[in-house]
């Protein structure tokens, strides 16, 4: 192969080609292009978003573990800890959105447990695109089934998510998993420093076969038509094997058996060894031969790129070898020594008795390249000067209501949630019917809260209001349950970093989030970068989706999400800052600024709220608005009653029945509760709406619709917008 | 304070939760484990967990049932111990032809999680023997292959005497004759494709579960 | 010695699989009677002697790979 | 017409259950030495035309039954 084709093949350009040759003070020879393909691809590297990850605020006193290490991990007090991550693995889903899917589930969970935590819960983030774009129900279908599927089977409950609708995602969809996990007072965290010269590197796990060779750089280049061709880079995922691997893996860390551990993911047995090897500084001699294979055909290339699923890299000390392989043994699984740690900073790569390569793992790792890539400074984007929305005659606002709550972006996803086990584990106290999921902590029984966020029609209408509102509104979200917001991870979903546009909006929206995440003290502690999410040109909405975890302490009773009974009082606390056109006209504009200290002190003094036992239901005000909010607070059949003067009075600002106002927060409260005088400040408004009524909703006389009718639209919306769907 | 058998497969993932109602109950637990024998006689009780052992290939059940603790168990039912079997439990059990049938994919074709209404249809002397026949409670399901198949000469026989134990108020699967759970002739072994262990508290949303328990604490 | 053995559900209630794919390629305007879906298990047997490798399978078709109450197999050499 | 399609997992590609259906004959101790699974359907074509019947079995292999990232098939007549 002639030099341009070889860079070509192994997605090496050409100035990296010059770094390589600089930083090796030679030619690279046969393996290393392989080698740097892998390392230095943008999956693995982080190379066009690094200078700007650098800056995150990512640390707290509660933080214990943040970028670097495969999973962010906070201290919760009380000797228990959470470490979690969410990632995406959107190009193979949509290549084999089952496989696609279910992998990128695997994938997470192993990041979680290779730091010594048990998973205890999922979370996914989905945006499809319309319908009825070609394949779209296939892919549906498939990510579903591929979540479910592994999840269930490996016995993590997928307990929340969201999910997107839009034609920017027609070609390119999105599957973000989120997974957390669990630290006991006893359980021990493990880390992926390799060190101590002559401990073994043990591999463990499945065999390794061909799949998903190049699966890093492929991941880091846009998509074209032909990608659906390349047969061999599916990777299967095996969830009965990687139950068998969590449990193995949790015993040897347990019996401190392990010195170091990493999976296996991205670029495989590459990334993992060269990285455990960086971050020790320290060098390993590795017998590539040694290996166990799926089939005597994989070459020495193919095993220090493929990503066949399930398997781990350890380093444990030689003496305590045959103990660890006995755990393995117990569990039907296999731990073959590979090579050994060498004090001398160098990888050797072994095949049969050749040297492959001696290279020192830094240049591929800490070394690799980071590139600025151009952006501009961020304008506010899409304002109005003055946003007039009309409200329509009752009769038109009840055809448009319920045109709305039957619609895909308004109907019920319990679709996708009834075929997720939510309950294994016997810890899920809310599950993905709710707004916020909460799990028991098994130590404390505290209550500890997940969510996700980000909006992509907020992110079109404005990419810095958008990633501020991709943290404020699950935090928001959770303060209504009287839950503090403890840390972020996020999954950076973008298209094309080359361009312009695309890396402004990523700057802008990384900025408002970062800002946000300050200011209520949340650190971001772990995530991950998707670019080159563009199709034939065509970029996907910039979609930084987020997961936030939240704590609460007090065993009080958590705030529903619906109205409970008729005569409970209903308030809507306010906090106008932002007017929206809304999501119901495809149109994202909008009025006003996030003021984000103002905003922080509003989700600080929601959460009391949430937390005051006089409360009986809450929720944020979300898409659609005012009517749509309230409506989901009555699937019980319990509505409510506005009167005319008040609707006159919230509809005499720039805001229609179904137009948003960052933001607003909805709660029932006892009757007898005055909820007025005990939260009344200055720096937001509380206005009491009026009373849960039976079966209706009636805001003033601008809408009054049956509750009962509106819930049956809303439960089989679903299936009425994906006939081919049963 | 019972001391109960906890078995425990590849692939089990219910494991904990079952062993941790047990112990709320006031129970012994003690795993065992798929690959080895037990002495029957030492436990009182058995419990077999929910989840996917072996990844639920070939059929759920399947291989988990072939495994040398189920020789041991089969001793235990010779010796008339109370056997309780939870979703992939009452599948490996069926399997491993203590209970009559067999389950098979859910008619829908996909995995269904819900809450479930069920009715008490004849009561077992050992597990949730305080409640009474006709009795409607909450439990969580989580499968899917959890459509009970029998001929219908087993079914006539299984209804005369009295071995249907639970049937779905609203079918969630396609199940004959409604069936949630049944037992086998004697009466001690009895399975249910609902989980119990995850109904406890209140605040897992009904505790109508530790019933199932209740008779482990004694 | 590569032995097939095909798992077939014994009747149509048991195949909800099979229905759901005739009901499929009947919307589609196939031209089809009926459909069923089982199971396929290809058995690598160490053992050159075709009647020992059947007996071979046999054994683990009767014994693991099919439930008689509601599936039948047949066996083949490959 | 009876037409029967075999559908395996692609040889390249990891079988979980062909492994841990492997897996647990080793440990019984058959004499085995790979297990691969798959699936098998049986359509019943309005069509007696062999040739023709083939095609038709042949769109319906190629259009719903399998996936070919993952899956090849083969086709017989029964
Ligand atoms: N992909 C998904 N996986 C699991 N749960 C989901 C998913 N998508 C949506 N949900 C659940 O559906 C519920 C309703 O979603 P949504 O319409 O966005 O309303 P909400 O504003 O209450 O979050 C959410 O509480 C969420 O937990
Ligand atoms: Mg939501």
């Amino acid at each position: 192969m002639d030099l341009i084709r070889k860079l070509k093949h192994y997605r090496i350009s050409q100035d990296e080609y010059k770094k390589i040759q600089s930083l090796l003070k030679r030619e690279p020879k046969g393996i290393e292009f392989a080698l740097f393909s892998a390392l230095w691809s943008e999956h693995c590297s982080y190379k066009s978003s690094r200078v700007h990850l650098k800056n995150l605020y990512r640390e707290n006193k509660t933080v214990l573990q943040s970028f670097g290490e495969n999973a962010g991990i906070i201290d919760l007090g009380e000797g228990e800890k959470i470490a979690f991550k969410m990632e995406s693995h959107n190009h193979p889903s949509y290549i084999e959105p089952f496989q696609g899917a279910a992998t990128g589930v695997g994938g997470i969970l192993r990041d979680i447990f290779t730091m010594g935590a048990r998973p205890i819960a999922s979370a996914n983030y989905l945006c499809f695109g319309d319908i009825q774009a070609p394949r779209m129900q296939e892919l549906v279908d498939g990510v579903v089934r591929g979540i479910g599927g592994y999840g269930n089977c490996v016995g993590v409950p997928t307990i929340t998510g969201q999910t997107e609708f839009h034609r920017s995602y027609n070609k390119n969809i999105l599957v973000n998993a989120m997974s957390v996990g669990y630290f006991g007072p006893k359980d021990v965290i493990c880390i992926s420093r390799a060190k101590g010269v002559g401990n073994l590197v043990v591999y463990v796990g499945a065999k390794t076969g061909k799949d998903g060779v190049h699966g890093a750089s492929m991941a880091s280049e846009s998509f074209s038509e032909d990608s659906s061709h390349k047969k061999p880079n599916v990777q299967i995922g095996d969830p009965f094997f990687e139950k068998l691997l969590i449990e193995s893996c949790i015993e040897v860390m347990n019996k401190e058996l392990v010195v170091a551990i990493q999976d296996m993911g991205a670029a495989g047995l590459t990334s993992s060894s060269f990285e455990m090897a960086a971050k020790g500084k320290v060098g390993m001699e590795i017998h590539l031969d040694q290996v166990p294979l799926r089939d005597s055909t994989v070459g020495p290339e193919e095993i220090l790129l493929s990503e066949s699923q399930e398997r781990m890299l350890l380093i444990c000390e030689p003496k305590k070898f045959e103990e660890l392989k006995g755990v393995f043994t117990h569990w039907g699984l296999e731990a073959s020594p590979i090579g050994k740690v060498i004090s001398e900073q160098v990888m050797r790569l072994y095949w049969h008795n050749e040297i492959l390569t001696e290279i020192d793992p830094d240049l591929l790792v800490d070394n690799c390249p980071a590139y600025k890539r151009e952006f501009s400074e961020w304008k506010a984007k899409n304002r109005l000067s003055e946003l007039k929305i009309l409200v329509a005659e009752e009769k038109e606002n009840e055809k448009t209501f319920k045109k709305i709550v039957g619609s895909i972006e308004g109907c019920s996803r319990s679709w996708i949630y009834g075929q997720y086990d939510q309950r294994v584990g016997a810890r899920t106290e809310r599950d993905a019917n709710h707004s916020v999921s909460v799990l028991r902590l098994d130590h404390s029984n505290r209550g500890l809260a997940i969510a996700v966020g980000c909006r992509p029609y907020v992110m079109r209408f404005d990419a810095y209001v958008g990633g501020i509102d991709a943290v404020a509104y699950p935090a928001l979200e959770m303060a209504a349950k009287g839950f503090t917001t403890l840390a972020v991870t996020d999954c950076l979903n973008f298209g094309n970093p080359e361009k312009n546009e695309i890396m402004s909006e990523f700057v802008a929206s990384l900025k408002g989030m970062n800002s946000f995440c300050e200011a209520i003290d949340a650190p971001i502690i772990s995530g991950n970068v998707s670019f080159y999410n563009e199709t034939e040109g065509e970029n996907i909405t910039s979609t930084p989706s987020t997961g936030l975890v939240g704590l609460r302490s007090d065993k009080q009773s958590l705030p529903q999400d619906s109205f409970q009974n008729k005569a409970e009082r209903v308030y809507l606390v306010r906090l106008p800052q932002i007017y929206f056109e809304g999501a119901v006209n495809n149109n994202a504009k909008g009025l006003g600024e996030f003021n984000i200290s103002k905003l922080a002190y509003f989700i600080k003094s929601i959460e009391k709220m949430g937390a005051d036992g006089d409360v009986i239901s809450s929720r944020v005000v979300g898409k659609f608005g005012l009517a749509y909010a309230l409506f989901r607070m009555a699937s019980l059949n319990i509505g409510v009653e506005i009167k005319s003067d008040v609707m006159a009075q919230l509809l005499s600002e720039p805001r229609g029945l179904f137009s948003e106002v960052f933001y607003e927060v909805l709660f029932s409260v006892k009757a007898a509760c005055d909820f007025l005088n005990r939260y009344r400040d200055n720096q937001y408004h509380i206005v009491e709406l009026g009373s849960t009524i039976a079966e209706k909703l009636i805001l003033g006389d601008k809408l009054v619709v049956s509750t009962s009718e509106l819930n049956q639209i809303y439960n089989s919306g679903w299936e009425a917008n994906f006939e081919g769907l049963a | 304070m019972k001391k109960c058998g906890v078995l425990r497969f590849p692939g089990t993932n219910c494991d904990f939760d079952t062993w941790k109602a047990v112990e709320k109950s006031g129970g012994k637990p003690e795993w065992l484990w798929h690959a080895d024998h037990f002495n029957a006689k030492e436990f009182e009780a058995f419990l077999v967990p929910g989840g996917f052992s072996y990844g639920d290939y070939l059929r759920s059940g399947a291989l988990a049932a072939r495994s040398p603790a189920m020789d041991s168990l089969r001793e235990a039912n010779h010796l008339g111990r109370p056997i309780l079997g939870i979703c992939n439990g009452f599948q490996i059990l069926c399997e491993a032809g203590l209970l009559e049938g067999a389950l098979i994919k859910n008619a829908g074709l996909r995995f269904v999680d819900s809450w479930s209404e069920i009715k008490l249809v004849n009561p077992s002397s050992f597990w949730a023997a305080n409640i009474k026949k006709d009795e409607r409670i909450n439990l969580p399901i989580a499968h899917g292959d959890g459509r009970y198949y029998a001929e219908k000469d087993t079914i006539k026989k299984m209804q005369d005497r009295e071995q249907i134990w639970w049937q779905y108020v609203v079918n969630p699967n396609g199940s004959l004759n409604d069936i949630a759970g049944i037992k086998n002739e004697k009466g001690n072994v009895g399975a249910l494709m609902p989980h119990p262990e995850r109904a406890l508290f209140a605040w897992m949303g009904a505790d109508f579960g530790k019933n199932f328990f209740t008779a482990l604490g004694h | 010695m590569k032995i097939g053995v095909r798992i077939m559900p014994r009747s149509e209630l048991l195949d909800s699989q099979g229905r759901a794919v005739f009901k499929l390629f009947k919307d589609q305007g196939k031209n089809i009677e009926s459909v069923r879906v089982g199971r396929y298990v290809e058995l690598d047997i160490r053992l050159s002697d075709k009647d020992q490798a059947l007996k071979h399978a046999e054994e683990m078709a009767e014994s693991v790979l099919h439930n008689p109450l509601i599936e039948n197999y047949r066996i083949e050499i490959l």
